[in-house]
């Protein structure tokens, strides 16, 4: 697999996705079907090529399409 | 108020990013005296309370002032302790990891002349800024959280009662008359950011009522799939509610019972806020201990099960405080930690001595391993 | 003139312990009175609307912070919590709050110079308040805007050679006791490997590939200053191997009341003359000290190192020479299934540069086990208790040791597997069956 | 001639210990004598018969028994334990072979008179074999057939003024120490209210009603001969709440040397002279003795009644003499969620006939609750971990006491209940979001 | 064969039926001593292994020679019991709760032919009928239960691996140089009738393999949802089978990785047998006990995983017990029963000393409060 291949598995996965933006590392690497290590770098790449971005909650890091989902807007910063 | 870039382009942040590079590397900032004698030292001794020499085998000696530190701390406030190091310590100070502030001197003689000057800063309202303690068998710095200052869980403000409870504790703190160190910690809700599940005495926040419910923003606010998730005992599930207006919309509802009042959702989901007035205060634990000195590290027991919130001071806490510290110092051993004090003369007779009501609550309900809690032999006293 | 009335918090601006009203107020006057000329990046107000805020709270006896999933720099899975005020019209200084963390030096040694620094940017780019230092050891940005985050981030890498800490399903930022810097018992470098594994594991801190938190910290000793055992999903705590030394001109000097038992840090009450038979040797937990004849002997094999004995007579004995440490997994709050305290994984390793040992038979097979089979937000030590402390040692391949428990198992439930038993579990009914009917 | 060949139960004929294998043999051969001309209601081979169905699980190292459903007697749930060999033509004799239950009398004391009724009906009606006596205390009538279970029935009540004792989802046949019947420390009379329970609950103890088996058992004092902590759902410990009663010049002998410390337990090996200092003094659990000029003393407040001392010094020291007895609730062996022991649910009570405040304010409401919310086989201990000791609390009324546990919880999960929280939980969220806003 | 009615009409269940009578009342059962001085016992003594004197504050004296029993006992050796007892103790004996016999006797010089008449009893083969002992600090009785004698899922027999073992013990059986009592018990499946989870030594057998399923007369033989909800780990679930010929009948799955090998589905259903030649065997427990003398009563912790069952002596087994017996013989303080003995050194040495080897079964690993049993300190032993 390569990183484009990557990217497309996940964004077409993401876009299926009803009523939930937000994500955890590991659905991702389900979605990819690769062990954490290997999916790791596709998944930072997508964040560098700003096709994800981080959601946190402190505690725990989210992964969603970029500018996707409800909370950007709760917290005014759209 | 413009704005001043740095330097940062953010239509190309990887231009130029400087990102993985760490922490700065610590023998930086070692003060001369530490990097030349480190991994050699002798032996220490507590010269006076907060005050520490420790010797080395080059015959090199350290001083240590150790002063009580706000944690929450200004600019202003740091650079007078900048400026204090300047003047006394070359240049360097450490912090301990109880948020106390630690200056260093290479020489007897410079002991005196810092102590003074730290001594003699006070501030407006006649609070010391830089108190001397913290050290031996007394009470060192609570260490906390953020409580209202920042956090969106608490129970209970964190500076607000470590405050209250620290100028209780204060002769504590300069004095070294208790069997052993007493570590005093607090954390304003049950994640407890901190060590207070085993310190001698704890301090938590603690909600008792479920979160409220703002089904008209529910859907609006947050993804229902991820409060759901949150919630640690599955007390939420989705739920579809009719509004005043008679709109159907997408919410959630909460098995109240179920509710430990932990706050996740609200973390989650700002439409399920569970802050309260009365709902809201603190729980006292006591009995835990990190050190496996004579005995192994210990878990914090619950105490009092609620106290509510009396703003600014908390007295109902001091004073429930100041009980336990007293009854231990009375009666434990030279050497012995306020847990295994408690367990010395039993639980049955710690609530005695520190004049604490026994409430059910203080019994163990949570899963299976509350069995483990429960009397399960005749040893007890009358 | 405060921009607030804060009557409640006032009455905190007495009494011995330092204030921390009375040190915001001085910020917020600081900062009204802007003595530096600073071209402030926040608004100017912040801390006093922060008063505002923290008075309102207390008059409510409820937080007044709504939080936000504001994750901090780009390319970056932590370092700042993101948080709102739910009030910001009353309060537009700290409408937008968020923390950065930013990673401690080990030791928590500090120059004048670089806290100046710090302050500098701070006070320009933040709200000047600060916690030195959080919890976890990050010294804490108390308080900014968005905007900021980055201009913040860009500034300390190229200004201050420094990096955030962390937060989130990351690697959290490593912190360690005195150790060595300046403490006798110190039974390895605790801030040379707390920095090195800092260092070594940046991309765990920052990009979150974790089920949920990690956290590493290193005591010298088994006193354990940083409470490693009780907060960290991995506690590296020093010990030895070999005898306690123990000098006995100066044992018999704590005997004869010439040095003060446990370095004085019982001075401020009379306990009377000291007592080594009671003071030690009766408070030895396995009991395997004697004095007698003015000889002190330790019989070494029996010896748990609980430090007791050290710790009051620290100029008489000293920790041993065959240096190292225990590791211990899984410590965290008591989220969901109660606390845990770390346990037992590996009694003795040597801690020595580059920590090759430690990296390649602890850390990483434990990271991957977790990697994988973790569920969201599940710590280490809850794993552990899910799939068994037998799980952990065949992902590591250590030998199991009665050191690694307190006692064995009441229960007699042990399940098999299917390889162990003679035969496997197929069996042929019809065989059975002749020689034992229906 | 034995009927089969037992080469290895053979080899369990030799050693000092008694030989089950020669019993049964000597059994074997009487039946097959039988000089009393008996007219054997089961077959008169069964004993040689057990012998073979037991060489071949010797060989075969597996049980040659299948379970049965029997339950007894004609209106009774319990009682009788059905069993059929799997191999009933190679054995015949044992093909059908259940055993009865017989509730023993209190203390187990019996008359040779009723022993050899017991024996003559057993030998008639069953196998001749007997367990003296199962693990729970009945009589055990090991093996017969299905007819002969009225029979034997039948015989026991009419002719022996003698019932069945429990098995099943029942109360099962109460048991108790030797007690004030021979031993000095019994804080109250075993045997009497063994017995009185025993008669008072028959119809518990015959008619099925629980979710499952419960067990009283009694045991005099701490010691706990009779194992109730450990396997009792409900244990009845005795103790008391006064003093200690020290004869001064006895405590002396024994410091003398002139009387054997612990009633002579120890005279197999040269312990050295007694020392009263470190075997009694040191041991206590507590430190609540002293010795010093001669004199004995005791701080009867800190005192755990653990026994010990008494048991070393069984002529100096006594019980107190305010007697009763604490009970502990819910031990149970390990299936499913590990053993249980009995946890302290009434620290102190007075045991004294007819025991109406023990039965009416602890057995019956315990009962009450566990037969209304306990699952289909759940042990009273275990319902007490599912519901929490509180709801133990609420159905029997007592006070909550710090005795009731060994330590308060580490968890602070309280599940507040909505009327123990002022104002309770319904709240206004228009309300809340005047000072709180989206 | 004749059948003998008793009177008993079955026809008429409840013509002249009795029930509900109860057991005999003890006291028609006591020995005139007993009866006179019953709850006025002044103190007790040992005078030899296995006899004891008490004295009562009358006076009065009774003393009791305990003899070890076998349990699995004969009609004929009851009668020879009764003998006995008529021959020197006015026709009254009892039995202790570790099923030895007790003869008692009111004056000492009745002591020594009672003595001599027990102790010149033996069977065929040379063993004692009455063995003397089993007081004190020594090995009494083992409690032990069926065994293939006579129950369905035993995975060891019962009373031969008793005979095998207190062949061996036999000498602490008659003596008392042990440093306290230490008691052994014996339970054949892991339902543990007795109080084997509390012994000092415990014997239990274990099975190592799931149920066979005999899937043809699975719905013949059993309900099937009782066999389903038999199971305590729910690993059995419902299944359709196709047997060799083609036919498909109802049946059971089971999940083996969860099963634990419990025998419950056999109690409940005969086509789901598990016992097995090499599955079945020992595990060895230590450390329980009951009483509550210094210390709480204790657990039995398992200290031998599997031992294979070796007929008819088992003399694997016998050695790690007798491993353990002489390590605390040798090691143990006075009055320290094996469980204290075990928590003072430390687990880690219990292992050494008695040289028995630690795997990885013995770690806990069952549910949660597994955790409690792991190491949470530095305090452990090299
Ligand atoms: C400076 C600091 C380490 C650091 O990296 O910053 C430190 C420094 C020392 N500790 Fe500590 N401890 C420090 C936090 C701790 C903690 C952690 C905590 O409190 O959160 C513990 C575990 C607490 C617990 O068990 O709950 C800790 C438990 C000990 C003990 C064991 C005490 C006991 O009785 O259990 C010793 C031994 C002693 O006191 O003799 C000890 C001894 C020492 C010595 C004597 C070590 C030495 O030779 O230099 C140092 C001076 C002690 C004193 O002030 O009495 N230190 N010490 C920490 C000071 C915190 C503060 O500001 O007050
Ligand atoms: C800032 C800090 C408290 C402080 O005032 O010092 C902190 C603050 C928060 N902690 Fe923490 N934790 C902080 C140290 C800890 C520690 C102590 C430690 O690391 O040694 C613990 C206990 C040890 C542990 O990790 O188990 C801790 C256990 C938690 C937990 C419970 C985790 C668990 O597994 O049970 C949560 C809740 C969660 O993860 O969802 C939590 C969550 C949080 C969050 C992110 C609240 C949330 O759910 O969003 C808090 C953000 C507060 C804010 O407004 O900034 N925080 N948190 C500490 C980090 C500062 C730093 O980086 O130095
Ligand atoms: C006869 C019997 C009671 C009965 O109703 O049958 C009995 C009788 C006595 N026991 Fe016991 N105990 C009897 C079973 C028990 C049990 C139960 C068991 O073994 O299943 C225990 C609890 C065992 C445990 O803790 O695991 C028991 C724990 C004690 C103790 C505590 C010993 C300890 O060190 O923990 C004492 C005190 C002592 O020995 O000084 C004691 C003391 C006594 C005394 C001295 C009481 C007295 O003053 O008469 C009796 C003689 C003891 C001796 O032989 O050494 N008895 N004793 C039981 C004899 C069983 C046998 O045949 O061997
Ligand atoms: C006969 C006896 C063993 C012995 O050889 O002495 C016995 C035999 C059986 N027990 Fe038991 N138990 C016997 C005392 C015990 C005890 C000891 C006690 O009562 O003090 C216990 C442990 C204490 C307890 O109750 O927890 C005990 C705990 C069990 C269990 C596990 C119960 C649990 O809650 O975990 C089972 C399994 C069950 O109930 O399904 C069980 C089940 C059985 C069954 C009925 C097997 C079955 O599932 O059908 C056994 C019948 C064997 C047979 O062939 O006769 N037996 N059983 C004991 C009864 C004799 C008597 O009445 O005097
Ligand atoms: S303890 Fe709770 S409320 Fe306090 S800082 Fe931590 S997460 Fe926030
Ligand atoms: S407060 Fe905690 S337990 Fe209660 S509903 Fe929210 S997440 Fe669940
Ligand atoms: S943990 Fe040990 S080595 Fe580290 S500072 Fe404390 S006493 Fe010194
Ligand atoms: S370190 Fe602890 S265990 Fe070792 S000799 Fe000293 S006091 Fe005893
Ligand atoms: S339990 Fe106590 S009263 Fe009963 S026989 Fe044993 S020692 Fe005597
Ligand atoms: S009974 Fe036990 S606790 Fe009480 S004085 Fe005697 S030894 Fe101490
Ligand atoms: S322990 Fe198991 S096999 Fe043995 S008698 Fe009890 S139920 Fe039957
Ligand atoms: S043996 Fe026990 S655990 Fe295994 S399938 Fe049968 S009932 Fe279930």
């Amino acid at each position: 697999m390569d990183q484009a291949e990557a990217a497309e598995k996940i964004v077409t996965a993401l876009k299926k996705k009803k009523g939930k933006s937000k994500f955890y590392f590991n659905d991702l690497c389900k979605i990819l079907g690769e062990k954490p290590r290997p999916a790791k770098k596709f998944i930072s790449k997508m964040v560098i090529d700003e096709i994800l971005e981080y959601w946190s909650s402190g505690s725990t890091t989210l992964y969603s399409l970029k500018g996707v989902g409800k909370q950007a807007a709760a917290e005014h910063e759209d | 108020m413009a704005f001043v870039s740095s330097g940062y382009n953010p239509d190309k942040p990887m231009a130029n990013r400087i990102t993985d590079i760490g922490p700065r590397k610590f023998d930086e900032f070692y003060p001369p005296v530490i990097a030349k004698n480190k991994g050699k030292w002798l032996y220490h001794e507590i010269l006076e309370p907060g005050i520490l020499v420790h010797v080395a085998e080059s015959g090199d000696e350290v001083y240590t002032i150790r002063t009580g530190g706000c944690r929450l701390m200004s600019v202003s406030h740091i650079r007078e302790i900048c400026e204090i190091a300047d003047k006394h310590c070359d240049g360097h100070l450490r912090f301990t990891t109880r948020n106390n502030i630690e200056f260093m001197v290479d020489s007897k003689e410079k002991v005196e002349p810092l102590k003074q000057d730290l001594l003699s800063r006070k501030q407006a309202g006649g609070c010391y800024k830089f108190p001397i303690g913290g050290s031996g068998a007394g009470i060192t710095n609570i260490v906390h959280t953020q409580g209202w200052i920042h956090c969106h869980t608490p129970a209970t403000d964190a500076s607000g009662t470590v405050k209250a409870t620290m100028d209780v504790l204060f002769d504590d703190f300069t004095n070294m008359r208790l069997p052993a160190k007493l570590k005093v910690s607090m954390a304003c809700c049950l994640n407890m950011c901190g060590a207070v599940h085993c310190s001698d005495i704890a301090i938590l926040g603690y909600h008792r009522k479920p979160p409220m419910l703002d089904h008209e923003y529910m859907n609006k606010m947050c993804e229902i799939p991820l409060a759901i998730a949150a919630c640690p005992t599955y007390a939420i599930k989705p739920a579809k509610v009719t509004l005043e207006d008679g709109t159907e919309v997408k919410s959630v509802s909460v098995n109240e019972p179920r509710c430990m009042f932990c706050g996740n959702c609200y973390t989650m989901c700002p439409a399920m806020p569970l802050a309260d007035d009365v709902g809201d205060g603190i729980v006292l634990m006591a009995g835990g201990k990190v050190s496996n000195r004579i005995s192994a590290p210990k878990f914090s027991k619950v105490v009092v099960a609620f106290i509510p919130n009396e703003m600014p001071r908390w007295p109902t806490m001091t004073d429930a405080i100041q009980r336990m510290v007293e009854a231990y110092a009375a009666d434990a051993n030279k050497y012995e930690r306020l847990g295994e004090w408690a367990e010395r003369i039993g639980w049955e007779r710690f609530f005695e001595k520190c004049e604490l009501e026994f409430t059910h609550h203080l019994i163990d309900d949570f899963r299976d391993p509350a069995y483990f809690t429960w009397r399960q032999t005749t040893n007890f006293k009358f | 003139m405060a921009k607030h009335e804060t009557p409640l918090l006032d009455q905190l601006e007495t009494g011995p312990w330092p204030s921390f009203v009375t040190d915001m107020k001085r910020e917020a006057e600081s900062r009204a009175k802007n003595e530096r000329n600073i071209e402030y990046q926040i608004p100017q107000d912040c801390c006093d609307d922060l008063l505002g805020v923290l008075e309102l709270s207390f008059k409510h006896g409820r937080t007044h912070w709504k939080h936000g999933g504001i994750v901090g720099v780009f390319g970056y899975g932590g370092g700042v919590i993101g948080r709102y005020c739910d009030q910001p019209e009353m309060f537009p200084g700290v409408a937008h709050f968020h923390t950065m963390r930013v990673s401690q030096p080990a030791g928590k040694f500090y120059t004048t110079k670089y806290l100046e620094d710090i302050c500098d940017l701070w006070e320009r780019r933040g709200s000047g308040l600060t916690n030195m230092h959080g919890s976890t050891g990050d010294i804490i940005f108390l308080g900014t805007t968005t905007p900021q985050l980055e201009e913040v981030f860009w500034e300390l890498g190229h200004n201050l050679n420094q990096d955030l800490g962390g937060s989130g399903s990351n690697l959290r930022t490593p912190s360690d006791c005195v150790g060595a810097a300046r403490c006798e018992w110190a039974c390895y470098d605790t801030q040379a490997i707390c920095h090195d594994l800092t260092v070594e594991y940046q991309d765990e801190l920052h990009r979150p590939a974790f089920p949920y938190k990690f956290k590493f910290k290193f005591d010298g000793c088994p006193n354990c200053c940083v409470a490693s055992i009780a907060r960290s999903d991995l506690a590296f705590v020093g010990t030895w191997r070999d005898d306690i030394k123990i000098d006995q001109e100066a044992v018999k000097a704590y005997v004869g009341g010439e040095l003060p038992p446990n370095g004085g840090a019982h001075a401020g009450r009379d306990w009377g003359p000291f007592d080594i038979q009671k003071e030690v040797i009766d408070l030895c937990p396995t009991g395997c000290m004697r004095y007698e004849d003015g000889k002190l002997e330790i019989n070494t094999p029996e010896c748990y190192r609980c430090m007791h004995c050290i710790c009051v007579m620290p100029r008489a004995l000293r920790i041993g020479n065959d240096l190292g440490c225990s590791i211990f997994a899984g410590a965290k709050a008591p989220i969901l299934d109660g606390a845990q305290m770390g346990s037992l994984i590996v009694p003795f390793i040597k801690v020595e540069e580059p920590y090759d040992e430690i990296k390649e038979t602890v850390i990483e097979p434990i990271w991957d086990w977790w990697m994988e089979e973790g569920k969201n937000r599940e710590r280490l030590g809850e794993l552990m208790k899910r799939q068994g402390f037998q799980k952990l040692l065949e992902v590591t391949g250590f030998k199991p040791d009665p050191r690694m428990i307190q006692e064995p198992r009441t229960n007699p439930y042990i399940f098999w597997k299917e390889d162990e038993v003679e035969g496997g579990f197929d069996r042929d009914i019809n065989e059975f069956r002749k020689h034992h009917q229906r």
